[in-house]
């Protein structure tokens, strides 16, 4: 290579693996450098996601065949626009996470914390990168253990039998998903999901295959009825793995499905895509009822993530039927549901850090002596109500438009009644964060750098508002959703 | 020659069979241990016979991990599982082992 | 059928007619002690008689050294396995079977 | 013939027959103990049948992993929970397992009926002709650096997923080594019949792991079952009561675990800078860098199953250095 | 019947047996037995219908796959014994509390 060697060969998408693997694997044998390395894998990716970003704009999706064999033999890495949001999610958030880290674990759990948060990282990356099912399986593995692990750092009852839920809830979807694979590869010959899309025809195999893979991933993404592992897992889990987990790892496997059903199992029809929206519909009230009930403030983001996630499920009636614009508008609310959950989660442990509990009853004045915390939160929280400005805003007007559209007005009203919701549950918070209290508690101060982690996050989610055309522009590349335009 | 490995093996395989009695009657929990052992054992007879059977010298190797494994598992049991406590031995006896 | 078929088909129905006789034994006996007795049939004579009537019929001495090998491991593993269960059994109480 | 073909016939029916009746036993015996040893003898049938399906390389896994090393692990941890149970003087709680053995969910049942009633439909529908990738993986066989094709399929024509894999066997160990330190075990001394037996047996069992990686190339064999035999080692020498000296469970051991997936990471990091591709290897080295990618990852594999075995940090390990 | 559905159709009762111990029992030890009962069940799917065509020699690509799978299966079972014994440590029970209704 030496002198041909240029900005463009760089071999963007292998370090967004091999980078936080290494750098995961290095922390182990020398703790003391964990967060120095951590944090600059972290800022590694940032940089690699924009260079993969900027290659594909010139020059298209990107693929690369590991060990050199390609498809159906070997295994294929494929990038397009939708991968490399999803990609984006996971190094925003994580450079957002990994700052927010620094200052919030003790140094022996910093030990701990950092091996398996690079390796989770690295297992995001290649999930988002991977083309090949049965690879895609020990990426959800692999991701799934550095999960449960890191939610079990918190120590205490409700962490572990969190996390030993957790466990078994992802063992339980990742083992319906293989049988699903091995259906496909018997039915079909292949591992690779283009390969698969030009091969399958409507069949007993590839129903069954549907309906493993799908309820498997369901359950990993905690659709509704199938979400009551996420509720003990992300609230007792440390902030920043609370925020990791409803941010990234829930979307992981719900990127999964997505991808299934746009390559694989779209043929099969309108029956499955009409349950799933009616699914995502009642997780849409469920959740948010759930969350306007909550008295802590974990659970209370915790189960909105249950709502939120219900408004993804509700696009796939609504793509079936026709408009690409669903799908545009699931992505990118699966963006800045990322950005504004983890800011959510973050500012929630600062306020948990602050004042050593997170009774939203007890939230007194914290306006006053947290403004950047309750700053993060609200914003966050507008994305989440999907109130202009922010992504959320912009994501849920798409899915709206589509809904209208095809004159689904039931679909519509659940997603305003969803809206309303989740402003009566922010306000909440927020109404108590104003209130002033009768005697001050004990408070600790809280690292600036945990501050800022969080509003930076929620500007992000803020600003997702006003960059629809640019992203969505991303999106399109390589056209993931199968028709030549995307958008509004 | 071929039908009398298989047979043999068919055999072992009913043996087999008749030993899991073993295992799911107890009544202590060495028994059920031992069971196990001579489980490993037909186990063993069986790959072999198999291997000279279908003629694939691989399952001879497959034998030997299995006589070497059944071993590790009855130490794992002798030394962990059965802790020699008196209360915990007599339990056992009574043939509903504490958890 | 040569004449070393003969001899190894009767060393091979000799060896499950052990293996019958420990799953029996196992079966029949009163106690641990008493079957762990079987259980040394099985593993000893059994799998030895199987091994000598395979070894008959070997390919290569490879393969005869490799079955005599795992019959040792296995008559090792099982020697030792049959003691330490018997201590154990002993110290935890269980009282060997009188008539 | 036809005799044959009866008796293989029989011996598959009541393979699978029996499979099915010692899983029912293992999941609904009262007794955990029970379950366990059931569970082990489900795993010398499920290597019984690798065998009958032409899958001895499985065969050895099962027999290392699935009847050896999970058995151990099952034991040690029925062993610790009794341990934690009666020091929490629970002994009331004993009454509760009875319940839990009956289980009379009728709902669950008729579910389960329907989704295996659909699950082999769907199987029994799939074309008599086998769809796979056999024949392309005979062509490539030749330029792959091994013989054995399953070797070749996990070191070579998907090396990148076994990458990933063993580093789900490292985010296991650390998050086991996350939960705390490894739990004491207030068992008797060894004495001296379990003494001479793990004298013997360990070296034996490293030899055999050697062996297979070794055969592993060109016959059933390779670095899981290896690693899996040679963790078996480690806790059998754990078992007989010996334990590493403090100064090689610090940083050695820490080198140990991370040497497979470390090196798998650094070859490919190389076969990057001289090749075009992740993981692509010149044909005419092939066979020597899969050799170097199985010798590591025998030995992580090995240290990290003996390692999970101890259920936490070792005693002498020392976070922060 | 051919030996592959047959193996095949034992795979998929394996996996049923072990959904359902997983969804009836409460203690966790036999839900990690359960879970390795459905991993058993799947891998003999995946490897008795590469074995449709006795003719050919065996597929090894779902060979690799299971043997992939057996360690992901160790590894998960090592972790989920060890966070049981701490849960159970912590409260006295191999349970998930309120899990009588699952």
């Amino acid at each position: 290579m030496g002198a041909e060697f240029t900005f463009t060969d760089i071999p963007w998408g292998i370090n967004l693996i091999l980078v936080p693997l290494a750098g995961g694997m290095v922390c182990f044998l020398w703790p003391r450098m964990a967060k120095a390395l951590g944090l600059s894998s972290a800022f590694v990716v940032v940089l690699s996601v924009a260079g993969l970003g900027w290659r594909m704009q010139g020059y298209g999706v990107y693929r690369h065949a590991m060990g050199g064999w390609g498809a159906p033999l070997g295994i294929e890495l494929y990038a397009d626009g939708l991968s490399l949001l999803m990609l984006a999610a996971t190094a925003l958030v994580g450079l957002g996470v990994s700052v927010y880290s620094a200052g919030y674990f003790e140094p022996k759990q910093s030990a701990r914390f950092w091996p398996l948060w690079l390796v989770l990282m690295a297992a995001l990356n290649a999930l988002f990168l991977s083309a090949d099912i049965f690879n895609l399986y020990v990426t959800l593995e692999l991701m799934g253990l550095a999960a449960v692990a890191l939610v079990a750092l918190a120590s205490g009852r409700d962490a572990l039998s969190g996390a030993m839920r957790y466990l078994l809830a992802t063992l339980l979807g990742s083992l319906a998903y293989l049988l699903g694979v091995a259906l496909l590869y018997h039915g079909f010959g292949s591992l690779d999901i283009a390969l698969l899309a030009e091969r399958v025809a409507p069949n007993p195999a590839l129903w069954a295959a549907m309906g493993l893979m799908t309820a498997g991933l369901a359950l990993k993404t905690a659709l509704f009825p199938l979400p009551f592992w996420l509720p003990p897992a992300h609230a007792s889990a440390p902030a920043p793995v609370s925020a990791l987990l409803s941010a990234l790892v829930v979307k992981a496997s719900f990127y999964i499905l997505l991808r299934l059903w746009l390559e694989i199992f779209g043929s099969l029809g309108a029956g499955v895509d009409a349950l799933l929206g009616l699914l995502g519909a009642a997780a849409v009230i469920w959740g948010s009822l759930h969350a306007l009930l909550q008295t802590r403030l974990k659970l209370l983001v915790a189960y909105s993530t249950i709502a939120q996630i219900g408004y993804l499920f509700i696009a796939f009636p609504l793509a079936a039927a026709s408009g690409v614009s669903a799908w545009a508008a699931a992505a990118y609310l699966a963006l800045s549901h990322a950005l504004a959950k983890a800011a959510m989660f973050l500012a929630a442990g600062n306020l948990l850090h602050f004042g050593g509990h997170d009774r939203i009853a007890d939230l007194d004045r914290t306006v006053q002596r947290l403004p950047l915390t309750m700053g993060a939160f609200a914003l966050a929280g507008v994305s989440s109500m999907g109130l202009p400005p922010s992504g959320g805003f912009i994501a849920k007007w798409l899915l709206l438009q589509a809904a209208l559209a095809q004159g689904r007005w039931d679909l519509a009203a659940v997603m305003i009644l969803g809206g309303l919701l989740a402003v009566g549950y922010i306000f909440k918070v927020l109404g108590y964060a104003f209130t002033q209290a009768t005697v001050l508690r004990e408070s600790r101060a809280v690292p600036a750098g945990m501050e800022w982690a969080a509003l930076l996050l929620a500007t992000g989610a803020i600003l997702l508002g006003f960059l629809a055309v640019p992203v969505l522009a991303l999106l399109g590349i390589g056209d993931p959703f199968g028709t030549g335009e995307i958008g509004p | 020659m071929q039908s009398i490995y298989l047979g043999l093996a068919l055999f072992l395989l009913l043996n087999l069979g008749a030993g899991m009695w073993r295992v799911l009657r107890g009544p202590t929990a060495p028994d059920r241990m031992l069971a196990a052992q001579l489980f490993g054992t037909t186990a063993v007879a069986v790959l072999l016979l198999l291997a000279q059977a279908t003629a694939s010298a691989a399952l001879r190797d497959v034998a030997l991990v299995f006589a070497l494994l059944a071993a590790v598992t009855a130490v794992a049991f002798v030394r962990r599982a059965w802790p020699g406590q008196e209360a915990g031995g007599r339990r056992q006896e009574a043939g509903h082992d504490a958890e | 059928m040569m004449p070393s078929d003969c001899i190894s088909a009767a060393l091979l129905i000799a060896g499950g007619i052990f293996f019958l006789a420990g799953t029996f034994g196992l079966l029949r006996f009163p106690d641990v002690y008493t079957r762990l007795h079987a259980l040394t049939k099985a593993d000893n004579v059994g799998l030895g008689l199987m091994v000598a009537g395979l070894a008959l019929q070997a390919e290569s001495w490879a393969v005869v050294g490799k079955l005599l090998l795992i019959w040792l491991l296995v008559l090792l593993a099982g020697a030792s396995v049959a003691h330490l269960v018997a201590g154990q059994a002993l110290r935890t109480g269980t009282r060997p079977w009188k008539r | 013939m036809e005799a044959v073909n009866l008796m293989l016939w029989t011996f598959d029916t009541l393979l699978g027959l029996g499979l099915l009746w010692v899983a029912w036993r293992t999941l609904a015996c009262a007794d955990l103990f029970k379950g366990i040893v059931l569970f082990v003898a489900f795993g010398l049938l499920m290597a019984l049948a690798w065998v009958r399906l032409d899958a001895p390389d499985i065969a050895l896994a099962e027999a290392a992993i699935g009847a050896g090393v999970t058995g151990a692990l099952l034991m040690a941890a029925l062993a610790r929970l009794r341990a934690s149970e009666t020091d929490e003087g629970s002994a009331g709680q004993l009454g509760s397992e009875g319940s839990d053995a009956e289980p009379s969910q009728w709902l669950p049942v008729v579910i389960l009926l329907v989704v295996a009633a659909g699950l082999g439909h769907a199987l029994l529908s799939l074309p008599p002709e086998a769809v796979g990738l056999g024949a392309e993986i005979a062509a490539h066989l030749d330029i792959s650096g091994v013989s054995n094709p399953v070797t070749a399929v996990l070191l070579n024509f998907r090396g990148y997923d076994t990458l990933l894999e063993m580093v789900v066997l490292f985010v296991a160990l650390l998050g086991v080594w996350s939960l705390g330190r490894e739990i004491e075990q207030g068992a008797s001394a060894p004495g001296p019949v379990l003494d001479t037996l793990a004298r013997i047996l360990a070296p034996v069992l490293i030899l055999v792991a050697a062996y297979l990686l070794w055969v592993g190339a060109h016959a059933p064999g390779g670095a899981f079952q290896a690693g899996s035999v040679l963790g078996a080692a480690g806790l059998l020498l754990l078992l007989a009561g010996w334990r590493p000296r403090a100064d090689l469970t610090a940083r050695p051991l820490r080198l140990a675990l991370v040497a497979g997936p470390g090196t798998f990471v650094a070859v490919a990091v190389v076969t990057l800078l001289t090749g075009a591709w992740l993981l692509e290897f010149p044909p005419k080295h092939a066979g020597t860098l899969i050799l170097i990618l199985e010798a590591t990852a025998t030995l992580s594999i090995g240290v990290t199953l003996a390692a999970l075995f101890l259920g936490g940090r070792p005693r002498h390990d020392q976070e922060l250095r | 019947m051919n030996t592959a559905f047959l193996y095949a159709l034992v795979g998929v009762g394996l996996f049923s047996l072990g959904l359902y111990a997983l969804i009836v029992h409460a203690h966790l030890l036999r839900k990690i037995l359960a879970i390795n009962v459905m991993g058993s069940g799947v891998f003999l799917v995946l490897v008795a219908l590469a074995r449709r065509s006795r003719d050919a020699p065996p597929d090894a690509v779902p060979q690799a796959m299971v043997i992939t799978g057996i360690v992901v299966a160790v590894s998960a079972t090592a972790l989920a014994l060890t966070l049981m014994l701490k849960l159970s440590g912590e409260t006295g029970r191999a349970e998930l509390p309120d899990d009588r209704r699952n």
